[in-house]
């Protein structure tokens, strides 16, 4: 039963990250909705970090270049994410 | 690098995101939060890099370069009002690499996948490509190029989902208590797709706001599966944050329209045809009672008015109009007019859509206020400029128990002196009904695209 | 190095109540610091788990006696932690 | 019990006590949410018994009904006022369980400890028996039995306690590499006690609020260690949550008192000697320019009053003056005398003292206002009636920058028409310093036990 082990501490994990996630993301005023958006959208690249390990893991040719894909993708999710995040954040001025 | 280094430098790295997170909630902290998030980004793939599992550096470091500029490129040509159809892109990619990176993990495990692995690896495959579909089909929507925007319905649709689902939870059943075959992953990932593209058709190009803040969401799901397949707390957590981050945004959407999640994903609602030609004239003489002003009227009407509160509604975005909101306002301000803008939190197509406009056209966000901050001032205001809002200032939502929109909180814009309407013509905005806040005796109807009318506003104002 | 994963794992789950304790509890109004105050004291009774297994674990004398005073310690800080604050929470009413 | 089913209770459970505490955040729901806590006990308890590793049931059930007996008759005769000494006790015995829990642990696992085990169990130890000790130390000053409410302050007492960490620190580290010798865990227990008395005795009565408030923010990560040493995610995250409630409300006083925690634990200060003796008139009179009047006098004012702010302070808990406060506050109702109560963050001697005590006495909580609520409406009151408040009304705080308190937000008390202090003299309340309300033109000092006073107003308005 050690697979079901692994699986309740990624679920404790999980329900507490949901947690963390609606108390903080509903501080954020209606303000910056739109950056919020594309601010959490950046972060979900991470999978990039999963896509990293699948890229590299291997010469065979197949699952590299799924995992090439992968890389782009997700570093296409995050680089752009940030930057467009930071180019609208930037516009926001106080008097 | 052990095991237990790159642990631990994964939970600060999730720390650091849930701190720039945090840290996005007052505009003051934004840009620093989001560079903190950007900064545990690369923290988290250079420590990945890092591990010792990687083999074959020279594929990883092409895609990086490739997905870098391609992001570089399109972050900076974007324009502010694309921003729904740019999110729409990015969560879809995101969806992508989640779905792929369950497909390698399979092969990765191959000879040794036990159930509750190859369970989860088809719960990321799913979720990924349903993202990744239903994103781009977002997309094109948004753009109304290849797909109208109008809900494609055709018979037993909801019938072919649900088929669709019994299907993949078979396929993935059987994947987990015989993972030895492996087209049968293939032949999920094409199921998933297609029911990426058939979830979405069905709803309207105007309801794709809420649909990509809930794909916002998917992605983020797809990435903490990829987590559990890994065994990877880092994308647990940082999927599991951008999870609630969706299904709050869609939720705010949602109770902003006075619609449930579920009239919008299942109703086949939510597609306003453009006003195609007609002309303000046209459409004013049809409406019979509606009273049309000259840009002189208005002026008199502003030049002794001591307070003023804007109201930006989709029009201005539709209209790209907000840097002449913002010129008008200094031309106000310069006569010793008070100007605040009221935004209501669902104002535009997005949330956020009109401070983001307004930012860009450089309205100090001091004086964009919220629905609540501002709601009682109205009636302690002379003029209220309504450009391109409709809804947001319908008072049926107030008053008429009978209107669709009935319950939903609304700008008190009737409560001005005189309200000044900028809009091209009769036609209703996203939901679709009359508005008799236009028909008011102490409305003045200025109309015309949202940009000319300013324009002339501001020149006739300082001409004097 | 499997006992140095069990602590990672454990920090985790720490870390990310710690921030869910002070989300959840900086939102609670003065009104309410009193129970809030007695509410979570009661709440740290919960040691109480670890005191059973304390002293059910063997029949030994001694760890049983020491486990015995934990039990009800924790027991005398939950219990009466728990009606302390029902007791003022009755209080407050609406008019 | 299958390990993973007990995992997944413990989820549940510790989502429970989420639930619970984020109830605890309106009235409405308060009592509900202190409810599901137990529930999420008692689940959890209930759990444990049935895991299987349990042989010895007996034990368990009689020190379970011991405590529980105890638990009950204590809740019900405890007064409203010890609410803090009450709170102290807990925190110690639940210190107590938690330091018992890691002895217990040491010897369960005697024979195989290794290092980070072995860690973990002395710091459970050290932090469960500082708790203990530092908590029935807390209990006894407030009482004042046994230990005097003033700072016992001796020389080299910091060295003294830096040593004392030191040889912990020492212990702990050659218990972990060499566990063999258990008279050293021992050892260990008996400083961690010591620590605990002395750390807490240089720190003086009043300031023991905040004191228990960390205390309690220790019972916390004393639960938590515990559940590093059994691996046991529910008492980390559990023990987790109460550390965060602890230093949210020691920090939230130190911020009302505009002193830093540093101070309030390495300070020494935090006695001020009750008023003994010399009653109200002679107080009064060595003031010179204050005013004293009569009930008449106030009888007069009240009766033309509209409207009337009470701010009740510690003196109101002191002289169990909140059943006279409603009295009071009714009889003006029934005038038609618009009351509310202005209750500022840290009055009394605890968080939400002031709330729990007018609760106590049918005051509906609707009526409570918090500063930021009412500070704006005492300049349109006609009368404020300060009970036994003085360090929360003092103006210095806003005027004088060389006051302690200067920059420590209060109430604008002085603002309205007309003061009315209810005090015994003129001895200064927790800050030790003068309070220049008393001596404006329009304050009206009413000396005399709070009750007493108010009891006489009430009669004297009810006679007309
Ligand atoms: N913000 C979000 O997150 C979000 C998401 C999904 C849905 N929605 C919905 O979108 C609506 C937003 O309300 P709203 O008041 O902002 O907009 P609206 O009700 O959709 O009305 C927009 C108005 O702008 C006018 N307009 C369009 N182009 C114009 C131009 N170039 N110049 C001048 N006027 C122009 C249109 O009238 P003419 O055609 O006569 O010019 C139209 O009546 C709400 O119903 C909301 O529920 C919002
Ligand atoms: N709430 C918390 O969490 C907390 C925690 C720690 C410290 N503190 C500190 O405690 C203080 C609270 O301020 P406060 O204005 O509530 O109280 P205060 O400044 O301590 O003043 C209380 C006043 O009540 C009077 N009094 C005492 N017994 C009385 C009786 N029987 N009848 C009438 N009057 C009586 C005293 O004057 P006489 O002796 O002349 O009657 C005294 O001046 C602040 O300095 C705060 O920083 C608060």
């Amino acid at each position: 039963m050690v697979t079901v082990s692994v699986l309740m501490v990624s679920l404790y994990v999980f329900v507490l990250a949901v947690f963390v996630g609606f108390e903080i993301i509903s501080k954020v005023p209606p303000l910056l909705h739109t950056p919020l958006m594309s601010g959490t959208n950046a972060i979900s690249g991470i999978s990039l970090v999963g896509a990293v390990v699948a890229a590299g893991f291997s010469h065979e040719i197949f699952t590299t270049v799924l995992g090439m894909i992968a890389v782009v993708s997700g570093t296409l999710n995050v680089v752009g994410g940030y930057l467009v995040t930071d180019r609208m954040l930037r516009m926001f001025k106080k008097k | 690098m052990p095991g237990y280094v790159v642990d631990a430098i994964y939970l600060v790295t999730s720390v650091l995101f849930i701190v720039g997170i945090k840290m996005l909630s007052t505009p003051a902290s934004a840009m620093r939060g989001n560079f903190i998030s950007a900064i545990a980004m690369a923290l988290a793939v250079g420590t990945t890099l890092a591990t010792g599992e990687i083999v074959e550096y020279t594929s990883i470091a092409i895609a990086i370069v490739i997905g870098t500029v391609i992001g570089i490129v399109a972050s900076y040509i974007v324009k502010m009002t694309q921003m729904p159809q740019m999110v729409a892109v990015y969560n879809g990619v995101g969806g992508l690499a989640s779905c792929l990176v369950g497909v390698v993990e399979f092969y990765r495990n191959y000879g040794h996948l036990y159930p509750y692995l190859t369970a989860m690896i088809a719960l990321t495959v799913l979720v990924g490509a349903v993202t990744f579909t239903g994103s781009m089909v977002a997309f094109l929507k948004l753009e109304e190029k290849l797909i109208s925007g109008q809900p494609t319905l055709f018979p037993m649709q909801h019938w072919l989902n649900l088929a669709l689902i019994a299907g993949i939870a078979g396929l993935g059943t059987a994947l987990a208590v015989n993972p030895a075959y492996a087209p049968m992953l293939w032949i999920l990932v094409g199921v998933s797709f297609l029911l990426g593209v058939l979830v979405v058709i069905p709803i309207g190009g105007a309801d794709m706001p809420v649909v990509i803040a809930l794909l916002n969401s998917y992605s983020g799901i797809a990435a903490s599966l990829a987590g559990f397949v890994l065994s990877n707390n880092l994308l647990i957590i940082t999927g599991a944050l951008v999870g609630a981050s969706g299904i709050f945004l869609s939720d705010t959407m949602c109770r902003g329209m006075n619609r449930s999640i579920w009239n919008v994903l299942f109703g086949g609602f939510g597609y306003v045809p453009m006003a195609a030609g007609g002309g303000p004239a046209a459409a004013a003489g049809q409406a019979g009672a509606v009273k049309s002003y000259s840009i002189e009227d208005a002026v008199n009407v502003l030049s002794s008015a001591r307070s003023v509160i804007i109201v930006p509604g989709y029009g201005m975005a539709a209209g790209q109009a907000q840097h002449q909101v913002r010129d008008l306002a200094e031309v106000l301000d310069g006569m010793g007019v008070t100007v605040r803008y009221g935004i209501h939190p669902v104002a535009g197509r997005m949330p956020g859509h009109m401070n983001v406009l307004l930012a860009e056209a450089n309205v100090p966000y001091d004086q964009l206020l919220e629905m609540d901050q501002i709601n009682d001032d109205f009636k302690r205001t002379d003029v209220c400029i309504v450009v391109g809002a409709n809804d947001v200032v319908n008072p049926a939502a107030n008053t008429d128990p009978s209107s669709p929109i009935y319950g939903m909180p609304v700008l008190n814009a009737e409560q001005a002196k005189t309200v000044m309407v900028l809009k091209r013509s009769m036609n209703p905005g996203f939901a679709g009904i009359e508005n008799a806040l236009f028909l008011h005796d102490n409305t003045m109807m200025l109309f015309g695209d949202a940009r000319a009318t300013l324009t002339k506003l501001a020149n006739a104002l300082k001409r004097q």
